[in-house]
């Protein structure tokens, strides 16, 4: 990579590796609400309706359980439909046909078809929005067998791994964040993917922070902060939330012998907990202290900011926990 | 509350009754949009300025005892069933003083004392929720009705199909109201809905269904009555569609490019509340008087967002705790 | 394959190819039913018989390349596009030699090369899926269609209504086919659907809708042909209803208590196997002619079973592996 | 309790419960598909229907996120409204309005309704029915705040845990099996309820064993057969999945220093995780072994009975478990 990359918001991260595919391949396919003209909720695709049309920008009604069916019937013919679910809170909506339908598909018609459909969405809090548009709703994916889920947490990351999930042959739910869409990272210009499987270590001695999506950029400003006080965090992005990059998971662990892990879903049921088992299974022998996890509490999100912060995990969170496993 | 609508229509007094809440639910919303613009309130909110008429028409025509669902644009309808500005004014900005201490906000609020089972940010996620109220006062033996609130867009969710068909079925004492105001968002209800009108949808569950114009709060609390009667009377649901249109935005920020000024402009003259100030002076109504009116309604709103600016938002045990009953 | 339906009706060959088609359904449930008797067969499984003219004749009536969606009861419709029966009863027996390796079963069966997408065992969840295939076919700009098959009871999904209107919506060259069998397992379709025909509610989604006698291959041919070729030329989706019965239980160790055996009778008389030999009869087929194909088809399906019965099962690495592509 | 119980399946200790609810509370209704003459596709509401007439017992269509929504609007206004989905796979269909409204209305409208609703629903296989009739999904609702879940094991307790839940104020999500539906078990004559919220502990020493609903009687029965051979199995009965009993857990974890956690849902992402991350969290010292988990291989659930067998858990995946924890 050069040394001067340009800063793009992740948002433009994210449309400039639709257009790109879109304009790879003919069978790449947009279908979702509002994602034409308007340009999306959170104008993520922008522009995209006027260069490429109706044809490949498929505009849908309120209906997402079925307009999710319609994009797994769509891929079994070949095409290679870019969902988008506006607010993660609704793809409640459309679980069944992601749970019963496209996960499912490829090994029960025994090989016969791969599902290559990517399901973006915006999850997390963008503050104040309330209980039913905040969510970060990762736990609902992980332990369904045949999705890959991914979440990005920079600009350049998404790019790469929006086009590799594009390009992937299985259904790849793709954790966007609002917190993360007007936030700027260095992306280089041209054409890059990145591996979808694969954690992002930047490395540390003391502790081994595991997080994703918005989350990580709070735990890399915490590194920064803790460094000159002679703590060095270890912080694994997951990248992928399902598979999990066990080997980079563990090999971190066994570096540091301190685990904490951050998400902003809530901490019961979460991705955490399934770091957490496979840490407590495969090496526990390493650990040095407790595991700690930090997430959102297990209650709604409010629609007040002030009773949001209460809520949702921050830095001060994290740093609470670090030390948790510091002085332990 | 307003009194109940007679047959020959409405008395001027009820007329103006009409128009000031509809006024105060114009001045809300304006209230909000300029506490955005200051940067005072977060998160997002639907504004329904243009379709007062049909949140004013519709439960001007109810009892006070009838239920009432509503969806992500509910301010009109909070406001048209009487709960307080001020608490309102105060959920919006996350205050304990709102109707639900600042945990809903505008899309999750609810107040049961006043029969109104909520807003919900799902959309069509109210319908099937509007339609178990229904199943329990027939099964309470009530003689209550719920009103369901939801849009043209909502219209194409699945939870509007099984909800009416099972409503049907039952033959439930629920009204369902859509504000047909010509959009999902971007999506115009021509792309959207696959016959021309949403009421057209009634007869796939033998049920009746009737368009009206929304920008016509006496036309609307007429269309109401005779509906809620049916429904009242236990001949089953209905379907009321009322066509109207959003003069603001979705949400905020949004630049409308999905739709010409000149549509607006058009829609524009036919503001609900032109059209209700245009029968009170054919009724006779003197332009101070209605000048007066539309002077109040700011004021009062005026005080409601200085009052609501000022309260306490909750504390860390307010935000945690409550979970389970 | 059987040939194109020409307009003017069935040659007597072609008859007798529906005939065949539907006894060997007939036959391959009936030996189904043997095997759960005799405790070979697990799980469950839903059969279609008396079902069988709504299969074949709608099948008979599309082109070979047109893509199928079933739903649980499929075993008619798999057979109907010609997939091998020894197959079908393999995957039914959960044996490597089935259409997916006995991974997917009755519900979950599929057969790419014959334009076969699945049933499905999610009521109404294939809908969606045939009307995106048909939203790729216009994407594509092929010339092929989508027929989805499903029950009374299916249209009562959510999937069932935003499907049919975003097919309307693009003009998606998809039928809709409904098996109408008067039930939704127990539930009468009287009790779940708010209209007297599944097809009534073709009008809220602005397409064409009909309802045929599903117990008459030849008129169910025809039906499908006249909807197919309209779809196929670019007019948009369509909804066709047959009227039919499932002389069986809804899935194994079903007593029917939910409805008479007089009812059953009365529809028995109208099994659309008798229809057809009647057919054959009255265009001069000799009485020996019809039980030669009755006991043919008898014979190849005691040979598919005890050919499929002796096919292996697939081993742990089968069990295991495959699921990401 | 008697010396000598009434024996009676499982799915008629649900019927009981239903049966003594609907006639001491008018304001109890059940919904849901074939559960009125036809008695529920398991034969669970059979006789009710008789009993209690289409007022009390209201078919339905099928709709499930509808019927769903509906209830949960029939609980504002004060039933108490019981749930069926017929096949715990279709729950994927109504997961809307259980995670957007159920769990969160209590909260979100500051407490001006409560939701007293149970959507009963039996999970896991029954042997063949193949990939969309034969998930343990148990993991969809762990992580849901404002939602209960309870996956009762045995005949005694099925029948006294769904009279409380159907007395619990909050939404219970209550996940009954279909492989348990015809194992008879002794129930006492006569009114009972049982706690929602408490695991049940059969001792051991050795090795502590957590597992639910249908696996349960699979671990007793592992436990039966070790003791002879010297290996006491301490066998935590979870009951409730969430809230989860952690005082239980974490007792018998201290107590033996090693755990196996057993499900019949996927292993990743599973009840298991959380219990997992907890027992890591606050019991990590007490540890002598990695906890291991087991549960269904993550794939989609084959039809085919011979494949099933390979997916699904049982007898032996425990005791290579409890072998691995013990040889540590
Ligand atoms: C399930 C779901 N899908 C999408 C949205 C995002 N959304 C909020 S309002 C809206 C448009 C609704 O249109 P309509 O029902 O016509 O109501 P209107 O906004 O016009 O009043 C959309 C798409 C949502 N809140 N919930
Ligand atoms: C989502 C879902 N709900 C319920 C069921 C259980 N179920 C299987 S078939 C069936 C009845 C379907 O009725 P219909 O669509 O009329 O088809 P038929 O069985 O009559 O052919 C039901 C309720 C299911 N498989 N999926
Ligand atoms: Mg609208
Ligand atoms: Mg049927």
């Amino acid at each position: 990579m050069p040394e001067e990359l340009r800063q793009i918001f992740y948002s433009k991260a994210v449309n400039e590796a639709l257009d790109e595919e879109l304009a790879r391949d003919p069978n790449v396919a947009l279908i979702g609400e509002d994602i034409g003209l308007y340009g999306g909720a959170f104008g993520v695709t922008r522009g995209l309706f006027e260069k490429y049309g109706p044809r490949r920008i498929q505009e849908t009604p309120i209906s997402e359980n079925s307009f999710v069916g319609m994009a797994v019937g769509a891929a079994m013919l070949g095409l290679r439909p870019v969902v988008e679910i506006m607010f993660m809170d609704f793809i409640a909506l459309a679980l069944d046909q992601i749970l019963n339908s496209a996960g499912k598909l490829h090994y029960m018609y025994n090989g016969q078809v791969s599902i290559p459909l990517v399901v973006r969405t915006p999850g997390g809090a963008k503050g104040g929005y309330g209980p039913s548009h905040s969510q970060m709703l990762s736990n609902l994916f992980v332990g369904v067998p045949g999705i890959k889920v991914v979440a990005p947490s920079s600009a350049a990351q998404v790019k790469g791994l929006l086009k590799s999930a594009i390009r992937d042959p299985n259904p790849v739910v793709f954790i966007e964040n609002k917190r993360l869409y007007p936030q700027r990272g260095p992306v280089p210009e041209g054409e890059y993917v990145l591996p979808l499987e694969k954690a992002v270590v930047t490395p540390g001695e003391q502790v081994t922070v595991v997080a994703y999506s918005a989350m990580v950029p709070i735990c890399l400003a915490l590194r920064e902060a803790l460094l000159p006080r002679g703590i060095s965090l270890e912080v694994v992005d997951l990248v992928s939330l399902q598979p999990l990059d066990r080997e980079t998971i563990f090999a971190s662990v066994r570096k540091t012998g301190r685990l904490v892990i951050v998400e902003e879903a809530c901490v019961t049921g979460g991705v955490g907990a399934e770091v957490s088992a496979l840490v407590a299974e495969h090496c526990l022998d390493a650990l040095e202290a407790p595991i700690r996890r930090v997430g959102a509490a297990d209650v709604p999100i409010a629609s007040s900011i002030e009773l949001e912060k209460f809520i949702l995990p921050g830095a001060d969170d994290v740093l609470r926990a670090v030390r948790g496993v510091l002085e332990w | 509350m307003l009194a109940r609508l007679r047959a020959e229509g409405l008395t001027s007094d009820q007329l103006a009754a009409c128009f000031r809440r509809m006024l105060r639910i114009r001045e809300f919303e304006e209230a909000l949009g300029d506490l955005f613009t200051r940067n005072l309130l977060g998160g997002t909110s639907h504004f329904c300025i243009g379709q007062e008429a049909c949140a004013v028409g519709v439960v001007g025509a109810l009892r006070e005892t009838d239920w009432l669902v509503s969806n992500h644009r509910g301010h009109g309808h909070l406001l048209a069933r009487g709960l307080d500005p001020y608490r309102v004014m105060a959920e919006l900005l996350g205050r304990t003083d709102g109707y639900c201490g600042g945990r809903g906000g505008s899309q999750h609020m609810c107040a049961m004392d006043l029969h109104f089972l909520g807003t919900n940010g799902i959309t069509g996620g109210g319908i099937p929720i509007g339609t178990g109220a229904a199943w329990a006062l027939r099964y309470q033996g009530r003689d209550e009705i719920v009103v369901v609130f939801f849009g043209d867009g909502a219209s194409n969710q699945g939870t509007f199909h099984e909800s009416l068909n099972m409503a049907a079925l039952g033959k439930l004492p629920v009204l369902f109201v859509c504000e047909n105001n010509g959009y999902g968002m971007s999506n115009p209800a021509a792309s959207s809905v696959a016959v021309p009108h949403v009421a057209d949808r009634a007869v796939a569950y033998s049920m009746p269904g009737q368009t009206v114009d929304g920008m016509d709060v006496v036309a609307v609390m007429q269309a109401t009555q005779a509906m809620a009667e049916r429904v009242r009377a236990g001949e089953g649901p209905a379907l009321l569609e009322l066509m109207t249109y959003r003069f603001c935005g979705h949400s905020k920020n949004d630049p409308r490019v999905y739709r010409t000024r000149e549509e607006e402009a058009t829609w524009g003259e036919r503001d609900c509340l032109t059209v209700a100030a245009q029968s009170l002076r054919d009724r006779g109504a003197a332009e101070a008087e209605i000048t007066r009116l539309r002077e109040e309604a700011h004021q009062e709103m005026a005080a409601v967002v200085e009052r609501a600016l000022a309260a306490p938002t909750g504390d860390r045990d307010h935000a945690l705790g409550g979970v389970y009953a």
